[in-house]
């Protein structure tokens, strides 16, 4: 075997016994912090994939904000839980029956992978063909951002309803309050010095990334998902307190993104010849002008819904 | 055997695996997880065809990755929607796991207002 | 030298994937925690050695997301669990 | 010069991995929490430093080379807090061996 296919197959092996103790650890701590490894797992077999954007995406959900929600929820769970978490060993028959039925699943998908149609299909010289009218470098922003505006124009709609989703599950009474206990800040705790010297540099990071994303891998997911970790880990240490989820600026911040991208998008009805269409020439300049809010958009979005529904009432 | 072929097994295998996890463990935080191990999996084989596609200079076909992208985002929102749904759910009952397999008569009887 | 630097690159994602042992033994829940930060660095190195071996500079890119989020996990989770608490949580196996 | 810049490649890159081996070792063998803390921030600062000092023969440019050195002095800060932080925990209430 050549260096890099041992590298591949020691790196399968691992991902999928990762994944296996994830799901079979006893207790939940262990499986979500085998879940945080196998996202950063994960981000590896995607750079081997040759799929740098979506490496740098799953390093920056799977190994930082999906940790943190995650490690938070597992925390509250266990000062909450009353009576103790139901048999781990549900019957016999069941888990057979389970067992067969994601073997044959796995089996027909592993046959299909073995069976690759030919030609295979693709769009890559399609995206290339195009690319030079986006002004971009980087194929798969002209297809987030120009080809498939339309996917994340609507992710970015999905997002802001999972967090009304979330917001909704507060009490009446908190509504419009602060998310999640108000961290104190702890004096010559390491945690302090991590939250004041991070940051900056995440920003910087952040913006690098963004801007990279033209080019060459990036974007505004990546950069935003950065930027939310970065306001997570300053909430977290108390130097700063989650905004009230009342708060005007905060609902302009979280709708931005979303908003301006449909108000360029209804605008190319006019001057160009359709919805999200950019006009010819102006098309890198719109859409970067897009992705800083978009950026911040996720990032807020991203923060809140880590925080979770409010659970502090609002100041009169 | 090619490295695409390779990820393209394990991804095969990953989403047998959460879907394993799914079905059988009851308590719902671990339901969420094997539901995000079956995803990756899911995501892994769009990875897949992607590389398959590669052409034209490219890596990869980015089609795909897009999606994956968009994918990966969506995926972390439902999750923290679900983890939020599971928090509210135990502060209530005090329990994680959802009582399907009970007759609906034998459920305890809620004590909303 | 590719094949070296790809070789090296295994080598340390081998080692600190024995290490993740950990994470099912415990026996604290700190224990499970240094399986995964010690995981996370050897990734970064895994990551940086895969980028010069196959000349993927924006593969660096993805180290250094890794490295600026390389302390979330440990930072959840002293936040999340009051572990200041002397009777505390991680004396007790989790469930 | 190329083969005298391979040569200081592979001695730093290997001693950097035997670091991880080292640390792998110390995490499984040793008895408490701290002194298998001890052994992991090894690996965490001298593997990842040796590795990327092996490499940066082979960056491109000063600023890539300012890249890995950022990597890992971000790594070195990140391992030096979790350590902090995990002992913390790990000293208020030490776990059953």
């Amino acid at each position: 075997m050549t260096p890099p296919l041992a590298l591949d197959a020691g790196l399968a092996v691992l991902v999928l016994a990762v994944a296996a103790s994830t799901i079979a650890a006893r207790g939940t701590f262990a499986s979500v912090i085998g879940f945080v490894t196998y996202g950063l797992l994960l981000a590896l077999a995607w750079v081997r994939l040759s799929a740098v954007d979506v490496a740098l995406t799953e390093a920056a959900i799977g190994g930082g904000v999906t940790g943190v929600l995650l490690l938070t929820a597992s925390a509250r769970l266990r000062r909450a839980e009353k009576s103790p978490a139901p048999a781990e060993h549900p019957g016999l028959v069941l888990r057979v029956t389970a067992a067969i039925l994601s073997t044959l699943v796995a089996a027909g998908l592993a046959a299909v992978v073995l069976m690759p149609a030919s030609p295979v299909p693709t769009l890559a010289p399609a995206a290339m063909a195009n690319l030079p009218a986006t002004g971009l470098g980087n194929p798969v922003a002209a297809v987030l951002l120009a080809y498939r505006a339309w996917d994340t124009l609507l992710e970015k709609v999905v997002l802001l309803l999972a967090l009304l989703g979330v917001w909704s599950l507060a009490p009446d009474l908190l509504w419009g309050g602060r998310p999640g206990p108000r961290h104190l800040v702890r004096q010559e705790s390491p945690l302090t010095l991590l939250a004041q010297f991070l940051p900056p540099v995440g920003i910087v990071v952040s913006i690098y990334l963004v801007w990279n994303g033209a080019t060459a891998p990036g974007g505004a997911f990546p950069g935003g998902t950065i930027l939310a970790a970065m306001w997570i880990l300053v909430m977290q240490a108390g130097l700063a307190d989650a905004p009230a989820v009342g708060s005007r600026t905060l609902r302009i911040v979280l709708v931005a993104g979303a908003a301006l991208f449909l108000a360029v998008g209804l605008a190319g009805f006019v001057v160009a010849d359709a919805f999200l269409a950019y006009p010819a020439g102006y098309a890198k300049p719109l859409i970067v002008a897009i992705e800083i809010p978009l950026t911040l958009s996720i990032a807020a979005t991203l923060g809140l819904l880590v925080a979770g529904p409010p659970a502090r009432a609002p100041e009169a | 055997m090619t490295s695409a072929t390779l990820y393209g097994l394990m991804g095969a295998g990953l989403v047998g695996l959460g879907l394993y996890g799914l079905v059988v463990y009851p308590h719902a935080l671990r339901k969420i997880l094997a539901f995000n191990v079956l995803g990756g999996g899911v995501f892994l084989l769009f990875g897949v065809i992607a590389r398959r596609g590669a052409s034209s200079g490219l890596g990869g076909d980015p089609v795909p990755q897009a999606l994956v992208i968009t994918g990966i985002v969506v995926a972390f929102s439902a999750t923290a929607l679900a983890v939020a749904l599971v928090v509210r759910l135990v502060e209530e009952t005090g329990m994680a796991a959802l009582p399907s397999d009970d007759p609906p008569a034998e459920r305890a009887p809620r004590t909303e207002p | 030298m590719a094949s070296f630097l790809l070789g090296a690159a295994g080598f340390v994602l081998l080692m600190v994937a024995l290490g993740l042992v950990r994470i099912l033994r415990g026996p604290g829940e700190g224990d499970r925690l240094m399986a995964a930060q010690l995981l996370g660095t050897g990734g970064i190195a895994a990551l940086l050695l895969v980028a010069v071996a196959t000349r993927a500079a924006p593969v660096v890119d993805v180290a250094l997301a890794l490295a600026l989020l390389a302390a979330f996990a440990s930072v959840a989770f002293v936040v999340g669990a009051p572990g200041a608490a002397p009777p505390g949580p991680s004396a007790a196996d989790d469930r | 010069m190329s083969l005298l810049r391979d040569l200081f490649t592979v001695v730093a890159v290997s001693a950097g991995a035997f670091f991880f081996l080292a640390g792998t070792v110390g995490l499984l063998r040793f008895p408490d929490p701290l002194s298998r803390l001890h052994a992991l921030t090894k690996a965490d600062n001298l593997g990842l430093g040796l590795v990327v000092l092996g490499l940066l023969p082979h960056a491109d440019g000063w600023l890539g080379a300012l890249k890995l050195v950022g990597i890992w002095l971000f790594a070195l800060l990140a391992g030096a807090v979790a350590a902090q932080l995990i002992a913390r925990a790990a000293g208020s209430a030490p776990p059953r061996a």
